[in-house]
């Protein structure tokens, strides 16, 4: 079913009672030629393009509860590709580049909306610093914008510029940056996998990986063996599970970041404001509630939940550098289990066991990385070769010292 | 006094101290006082208890504990560390003078010039603190003595007399945000 | 208008008469009110509009969980968006406005939305609005955005002050009805430390909003007079107005203490709100429970309300929702507020029961079996219609309906922690089953529906959870209160064409779930996220579970196989302001300031922000109108004679011990084992991954003990993993570590007259000549007559240079001294500016080109990493990709044509290349004009830089329309000999 | 999150700073002929358990110990506290 503006008008006037399952809870088959495992975004999304762009066949998407329950439905929205390094950039604006004309390629209204992102810059050190970034944006092919405080009060006068702790001295702007309504693109890659003939396998949890003579053959599942000729993994901050059951370590570890909304308010915020003095950036919802968030809580966890401390320095954030916000309220936080890898860029690689593919490492830069992320583990699943904006994700880079540190924190994942 | 042409300034940055007087709190700034750190050396043990009890003929204070005798007032700052505090009239060059009783026994380091000091006296010096720091002041005994955060600046508070007598030690660059943050906070209960 | 809904009784103060307005118009209420209970005294029953459809509301509860009546309190810098009018006490002169709604709220333009509503069913802009694509963003979503959102903020700072403050108890009671009550007695007369925190400003709970009687007495003034005990005793501390926001790990729950809320502005000095972090041995949630509302069509209509909200504001407040009121209910609690109201003389003209078994009552017409319908009235009730049960349909004025469809105990807080509850047929909702380990729950909250059960088992679970922390305690004799069940049959919706709301704020109705359903969106997160149920500012207190019962109806499933309603923190919104605290604005973080700031001061300094410290970025002259001017006159001031500049920032760390020296030895990646007594070195610190991490001087002031400095940026981390080394990596070596950063003043004193100047401080005794003192002497000294210091040859700018050191709280005098003593040098002070352009004319790497991706190799400083050792990072630095052929050089770069400039962050791109990626041949680090040069210079990583001398490339700043010819050059721009230092 | 340090008893852990896996104190031998191999393994890969974890804590804002905390990663419940020297030398490291 094809979804349009006349669809909708039709339905209303004939009570809505046209509308299909937006997507089929499918029974798992004996066989398939490749299993995703994790119905989240990356993995719906490399579902979709395997199908729809790879021509593959025979797809199946394992999911252990209802699909888009991870991270994809758990962030802060935002959509951008402000990056430094050339192993980061190429891949994030790829991205970016697929948001742009993603809703017309699944017929879907993700609301993606680019209102622009903008960081703003405290010190002449920290000004250095993105105006490097802001180059390496520009010679990448991304635009970026450098604002100076003056053009800044211009356009965002509510901002702390008079009594600041750490004046504002400018900022880096993306203006094609912006943020999706995230649990849609769940749905419309869902949809999307689904209508190319996917199985979307949802309350199906994998409990093993299944080998013979070192090559991975299926998956063990709460509801049976599932056999594949190719296995990819896309379960985020699960990963180190997932592959715990095939006895390997990864350069991952699990944490938890919370994320923030509060009351609906009328609009007030244009874009996606980042304070560069401390850890908050905030943007506004089509519902008017603010989203907003900060920095990890910093210590391994499982558990899709944080503590205090961090959202009150969160909130000390916001009124550093908007104090109007003083008195509107916070109304839900919640907490996503980040996959932090110890450079904080991501892996997208082959694993040293055959028909067993990787994707994972996503720090808190998942939710933007989605259809490139799908995009490149689909071109790995289908043609075993990566995609050229993703050839630096790969597992070895730590043993060779190429690592990708774009804030120089080094192998430490709760500083990325 | 060493007999130099320097003039101290406080950590407020006048001459004089700086005393406070809301609702039932008194808050003062010391700078009377002179600071040292003692770290006992590997495998030193029994010279460094003998020197110890030279110098302060004292029981060193374990873990969230302070101890006086005479001049010397020391608190426990880390495993085999303590603060020793004396009168800056008598001890100014307080590291010297324990650095003659420990010789190799200690690791000695001067810290006068680091830290200063604010003591709260009243009923509401309980309250106060409430509204700045996690530590259970409420139940600090007489001599009672931790290190904690205020405001983000970390600090030492010990607790002089239950309830109602606490020294705040913090770094002396801060002082003037750390007196702010008391203020604000007696304000409040004042 | 005057009050003319007002009841007898009640627990207002009638001798305090309160004037209010809402939206202009102004009323009367009492002390005691809520801006609902007043409104609705004054007849007024509209309060506000719908998110979706802009339908006309009015309050559905009496309490926090509010879905319809919110109002922008307040007026200027303090108005409030979305605060609750049945929770927001009434002050005199209070201003409230009604919110999303135009021109009026009795006329709304967007009302139009809900003649549209077919077109606008859940979920119906994910199939829409994509052509043309532009579309959504140029036309669309603005349409969307501008009719989005409830209140609007003032735009100005809040000009109230918050504060955050820390608790400690054995236990923490969570609500002051009868459960909490009895609990906190107990535990109180036990001599526990107890926290009773309360939500309402009033001890009680429903023991305020009815009738029943405890131990012979109303049950209000039974609460009262255990206040009045409690309050007696110095153990127990009463928090009113505070709502416990969170349960987070180990036992630590957010309060909000809403201190001035009641009152028109804070008094002088004291916070609006305050932040509680509770440290509690033991939790007790007596919270209580939420009526539920019976969806029907219409169900939103201003004047239906929760049939034990219709009690509350009759018995607590005094205030008539109407004067002709109907009930609808499906349980005998419902029952009871037809008794009540009909004993403060309101008219109930009929209770519809849906049981056809339910007890009787004597007040108005009786329908058992029976169910409303429908409702009319748009912007007030005037009419419902009743649904026999004969089938037949008759139609009965009034203007008030109370619903009840049982209550949910209030689960909230167990849930925090991710624990669901459990379905209880009893009462037909959840209950808590786990919970965080130090928490139980009593009362209502508990499933303990009747007064006496929450009074005996409040008391009982007080007894329990005070054992487990080894105290004991005696649960006294239960007062004598009802104890009757409230015998609820599940009823959720009425089976109707048309919509029958059950997310009323955010306009979710039963069709709208099947909907959900029929889309395959049937989880409780799929169905929340879909149909937005229970997302709005009430968290879906009075929707959640009527939702879930309706999916639980089209799945076929029970309710408990459907899903369970999982809540998150904050138990209710809590404003920016409270989480902040005091740390907004210039308080955002403290401020360091060095010991020279006071003197920087009263020399018209310009300070800047380097973390936490105020440092002096350059001191102005009277005529100097850039800042330019004032830094070059300091750098060639400097360079021609003498400058003076505060380094005390810098962190200095004592490290003491008999293997002081093999411990540096392996934190710095060169060698230190043999550093000589009275002598200082560069030391360069890597991470354990090979990339350089900090570097600075380290002076060997005796055979045991050095002072290590770190850049000011690091000086934390640094003795962090010094620490680290110290006790995890080499535990035996005898070494110890200590910060000394703020114990010293420390003053570079730079220039080819630095010497003779300080010949003048330092004590004669101490002989600082090139021969008794050479570059990188270091040793301690007496100055100006005795005063105990250390004095350090070492150099940042590339001049003849010492750092002298004094204590702290001389610093101010020092410089005061030093200053003197230059003077016939024409001595200047100089700021950060200065330092940082004499440090890259000398080519000294800084926080720009130690960025945390650097290696030694980088810095051209490979040869420093010995291999004849083991040190911190030496192994990983030997990894390939930080040692390929091309790597990165710290090199400089000037102008080639010396007139023009370029920026710090430019990139460089070979002449012949095209500017884009794949031609990055490294970037610019930092920049500065040089005085001595006359023109600008900079220091960047380049591609195999070191063998790429006297080349040029080009340095390019798309960003900001700069691209500049450069010529690569030694890093050293100034006496690159080094013999100025060596004077 | 409260970690009880075993010479001060209950401390918010907002005093503290985390690091990671204790098994960062078992730092290889620079020595061995797989060193790269071995620090590789050392400061790159991970566990990660989802359950119980034993991780370092630095009590930056009290005591400066590093400590062992035993704490599991799903609940977040902590089951025992050790001072990170105590447990380096018994793993037998010295100087």
């Amino acid at each position: 079913m094809r979804y349009s503006g006349f669809r909708v008008i039709k339905e209303a006037l004939t009570g809505h009672k046209g509308w299909k399952p937006t997507w089929r809870d499918a029974e798992p088959q004996p066989e398939y030629d490749i299993i995703i495992i994790g119905g989240g975004g990356h993995g719906l999304a490399t579902a979709y393009y395997l199908a729809k762009q790879f021509g593959q066949k025979r797809i199946a998407v394992v999911e252990k509860g209802w699909i888009g329950g991870g991270n994809v439905g758990r962030n802060t929205t935002i959509i951008r590709s402000n990056y430094m390094l050339d192993g980061n950039e190429p891949f994030y604006e790829f991205s970016l580049k697929l948001w742009e004309g993603l809703e017309q390629d699944f017929n879907y209204n993700a609301m993606v909306s680019q209102r622009g992102i903008l960081n703003l810059i405290h010190s002449d050190p920290q000004r250095d610093a993105f105006v490097r970034r802001g180059n390496a944006m520009i010679l990448n092919g991304a635009d970026a914008e450098y604002l100076s405080r003056e053009q800044l009060q211009e356009e965002l006068p509510f901002l702390n510029y008079d009594n600041a702790r750490f004046p504002i001295k400018g900022g880096l702007a993306q203006r094609r940056g912006g943020t999706v309504r995230h649990d849609a693109v769940a749905w419309g890659y869902a949809r999307g996998a689904d209508q190319h003939g996917v199985d979307i396998i949802q309350n199906c949890e994998v409990k093993g990986i299944r080998q013979k003579n070192g090559k991975a053959i299926g998956v063990e599942t709460s509801r049976g063996f599932i056999g594949a000729k190719k296995i990819g993994c896309a379960v985020a901050g699960n990963s180190s599970r997932i592959m715990g059951m095939v006895n390997r370590k990864l350069p991952i570890e699990s944490h938890v970041l919370q994320a923030f909304v509060s009351e609906g308010l009328k609009p007030v915020l244009p874009g996606v404001i980042t304070f560069g003095a401390g850890h908050f950036y905030v943007s506004q919802s089509d519902k008017g509630g603010l989203v907003f968030g900060g920095d990890i809580d910093g210590y391994n966890s499982y558990a899709q939940r944080g503590n205090l401390p961090v959202v009150e320095d969160v909130c000390e954030g916001g009124m550093a550098i908007m104090p109007m916000i003083g008195r509107a309220r916070v109304l839900r936080m919640w907490g996503g289990v980040m996959d932090m890898s110890m450079d904080g860029s991501p892996i997208i690689d082959k694993t040293d066991i055959e028909g067993l593919y990787f994707n994972g490492g996503w720090c808190y830069g998942g939710f933007k990385a989605t259809p490139a992320s799908g995009w490149c583990f689909a071109h790995l699943l289908a043609k075993d070769e990566p995609h050229e904006t993703a050839t630096a994700y790969r597992f070895d880079r730590f043993h060779k010292g190429l690592m990708i540190d774009e804030k120089g924190m080094g192998a430490q994942p709760n500083l990325h | 006094m060493l007999k130099h042409s320097l003039k101290p300034l406080t950590p407020l940055g006048s001459d004089e101290p700086d005393s406070t007087v809301i609702g039932n709190l008194k808050i003062t700034e010391r700078d009377d006082f002179s600071f040292a750190s003692i770290a006992q050396r590997d495998g030193k043990s029994r010279p460094f208890a003998a020197a110890a009890k030279r110098a302060f003929n004292l029981k060193l204070p374990g873990p969230g504990q302070s101890a006086s005798n005479g001049d010397y007032t020391l608190f426990w700052s880390s495993p085999e560390q303590w603060f020793v505090e004396a009168p800056m009239a008598t001890h100014e060059d307080i590291a010297s003078i324990l650095k003659a009783e420990f010789e190799e026994s200690a690791s000695i380091t001067e810290q006068s010039g680091g830290w200063c000091r604010f003591d709260l006296e009243g009923d509401a010096s309980v309250s106060t603190l409430e509204r700045l720091c996690a530590v259970d002041t409420a139940m600090m005994t007489d001599q009672a003595a931790t290190r904690s955060v205020i405001e983000h600046i970390g600090v030492f508070i010990v607790c002089r007399s239950a309830g109602q007598y606490f020294s705040i030690y913090g770094p002396r660059s801060s002082a003037g945000s750390l007196h702010h943050a008391l203020v604000s906070a007696a304000k409040s209960v004042a | 208008m005057t009050q003319n809904n007002r009841l007898e009784g009640g627990l207002i103060d009638r001798s305090k008469t309160l004037r209010f307005t809402f939206d202009g118009k102004t009323y009367q209420g009492h002390q005691g009110d809520t801006i609902a209970s007043a409104l609705l005294a004054n007849d007024v029953r509209l309060m506000g509009r719908s998110f979706k459809y802009h339908r006309p509301r009015g309050p559905l509860t009496a309490g926090s969980e509010e879905p319809n009546a919110l109002v922008e309190l307040r007026e200027g810098n303090r108005q409030e968006p979305n605060t609750r009018a049945t929770t927001a006490e009434l002050f005199d002169g209070l201003s409230a406005k009604s919110q999303n709604r135009w021109p009026s709220l009795s006329f709304d333009a967007m009302g139009v939305n809900d003649l549209l509503s077919p077109f606008f069913a859940a979920g119906f802009y994910y199939k829409t609005f994509m052509w043309p694509k532009a579309f959504w963003e140029k036309l669309y979503e603005p349409i969307i955005r501008r009719a989005a959102g409830l209140g609007s903020l003032s735009m100005e700072a809040d000009p109230d002050v918050y504060d955050k403050g820390f608790l400690h108890c054995d236990l923490l009671i969570i609500g002051a009805g009868p459960a909490g009550l009895s609990a906190a007695l107990t535990a109180g007369r036990a001599g526990a430390r107890v926290i009773l925190a309360e939500e309402d400003f009033l001890l009680g709970g429903r023991l305020n909003a009815e009738t029943f009687e405890i131990a012979g007495m109303a049950g209000h003034a039974w609460a009262a007079q255990t206040q009045a005990e409690l309050a007696s005793m110095d153990n127990v501390r009463i928090m009113t107005r505070t709502a416990i926001l969170g349960a987070f790990d180990h036992g630590i729950y957010g309060a909000l203490e809403r201190v001035s809320d009641h009152l028109a502005v804070p008094a002088a000095g004291k916070p609006r709100q305050t932040l509680w972090r509770i440290y509690a041995k033991r939790t007790m949630l007596c919270a209580g429970a939420v009526e539920r509302p019976i969806a029907f069509k219409n169900n939103d209509r201003p004047g239906i309300m929760l049939s034990g909200a219709l009690r509350t504001y009759a018995n607590r407040y005094a205030a008539a929702a109407g004067q002709t009121v109907a009930l609808f209910t499906n349980n005998d609690d419902g029952l009871r507020s037809a008794a009540d109201l009909a004993a403060k003389g309101v008219d109930v003209v009929a209770v519809i029961d849906t049981r056809a078994d339910g007890p009787s009552v004597q007040a108005g017409a009786h329908f058992k079996g029976a169910q409303v319908v429908d409702a009319g009235g748009k912007l007030g009730l005037n009419t419902i219609t009743i649904k026999l049960a004969n089938g037949q349909t008759t139609r009965i004025n009034c203007t008030a309906l109370g619903v009840s469809g049982g209550w949910n105990p209030n689960v909230h807080l167990t849930s925090h922690q991710r624990s669901t509850p459990k379905w209880d047929e009893k009462i037909a909702a959840f209950v808590p089953e786990s919970t965080p380990a130090e928490m139980s729950v009593a009362g209502a909250a508990n499933g303990d529906m009747s007064t006496h059960a929450a009074l005996a088992n409040g008391a009982k679970q007080a007894v329990t959870a005070l054992k487990d922390i080894g105290i004991k305690a005696t649960a006294g004799r239960t007062p004598k209160a009802e104890d009757e069940p409230i015998n609820v049959s599940p009823f959720w919706y009425v089976e109707h064409k048309g919509r029958a709301w059950v997310d009323q704020q955010n306009d979710v109705t039963v069709k709208d779930i099947k909907l959900s359903h029929q889309e395959g969106f049937r989880s409780v997160e799929h169905l929340k996220r879909y149909t937005t149920l229970g997302m709005a500012t009430d968290q879906g207190k009075t929707a959640n579970v009527p939702g879930l019962a309706i999916m639980a109806e089209m799945t076929g499933k029970s309710i408990p196989d459907t899903g369970t309603t999982m809540f998150r923190p904050p138990y209710a919104p809590t404003s920016f302001g409270a989480f902040a605290g005091r740390h907004r604005d210039e308080d955002f973080r403290p401020i360091r300031k060095t010991p020279s700031h006071k003197w920087a001061e009263e020399h018209d300094a310009v300070f800047v922000e380097t973390g936490m410290w105020l440092r002096a970025q350059w001191f102005p002259k009277p005529g100097e109108t850039h800042w330019r001017e004032s830094v070059d006159r300091e750098v060639l001031a400097t360079r021609k004679s003498v400058g003076i500049c505060d380094v005390t920032t810098l962190g200095k760390i004592d490290v003491q011990g008999t293997d002081a020296a093999t411990f540096l030895n392996r934190v710095y990646c060169n060698a230190f084992a043999k550093l000589a007594v009275g002598k200082t070195r560069y030391g360069l610190m890597l991470r354990e991954d090979g990339i350089a991490m900090d570097d600075g001087t380290t002076a060997r002031l005796s055979e045991n003990q050095f002072v290590m400095t770190t850049t000011t940026a690091n000086a934390v981390p640094v003795f962090r993993h010094l620490e680290f080394c110290r006790q995890c990596a080499w535990p035996d070596l005898d070494v110890q570590l200590i910060s000394t950063t703020e114990a010293w003043a420390q003053y570079a004193v730079a220039g080819p007259n630095s010497r003779k100047l300080l010949q003048k401080i330092v004590d004669k005794d101490f002989d600082i000549s090139n021969e008794e003192f050479p570059f990188m002497g270091c040793g301690e000294i007496t100055v100006c007559g005795g005063l105990r210091a250390r004095l350090f040859r070492i150099s940042f700018s590339g001049e003849l240079a010492f750092e002298i050191a004094v204590p702290t709280r001389y610093g101010d005098s020092m410089m005061r001294a030093l200053m003197e003593a230059g003077e016939e040098f024409d001595v200047v002070p100089y700021g950060t500016e200065a330092l940082g352009v004499m440090r890259i004319e000398k080519g000294h790497a800084a926080g720009n080109e130690l960025n945390g991706t650097t290696t030694a190799l980088n810095l051209g400083m490979g040869r420093m990493v010995s291999k004849k050792k083991d040190s911190i990072g030496s192994t990983l630095s030997e990894r390939e990709g930080l040692n390929q052929a091309d790597a990165l050089n710290l090199v400089g770069f000037k102008p080639v044509n010396s007139d023009e400039t370029f920026s710090a962050g430019s990139h460089f791109i070979n002449s012949d290349a095209q500017a884009n990626a794949a031609n990055d041949q490294g970037y610019m680090t930092s920049v500065c004009y040089s005085p001595n040069l006359g023109h600008t210079i900079g220091l960047g990583y380049l591609k195999d830089g070191a063998n790429r001398m006297g080349e040029t490339t080009r340095a390019v700043n798309p960003l900001m329309g700069e691209e500049t010819e450069v010529e690569i050059v030694s890093a050293h721009f100034i006496d690159p000999e080094g013999e100025r230092l060596r004077a | 999150m409260i970690i009880n340090h075993p010479l001060l008893g209950p401390r918010d852990s907002q005093e503290f700073t985390y690091l990671g896996d204790m098994s960062l104190i078992n730092r290889p031998d620079w020595e061995a002929d797989d060193a790269v191999d071995q620090f590789h393994e050392y400061l790159y890969l991970r566990d990660n358990p989802a359950g119980e974890h034993k991780e370092l804590w630095f009590h930056e804002q009290g005591d400066r110990s590093w400590l062992v905390v035993t704490r599991n990663t799903l609940t977040h419940d902590i089951t025992k506290v050790e001072i990170a020297k105590d447990i380096a030398r018994q793993m037998g490291r010295s100087k």
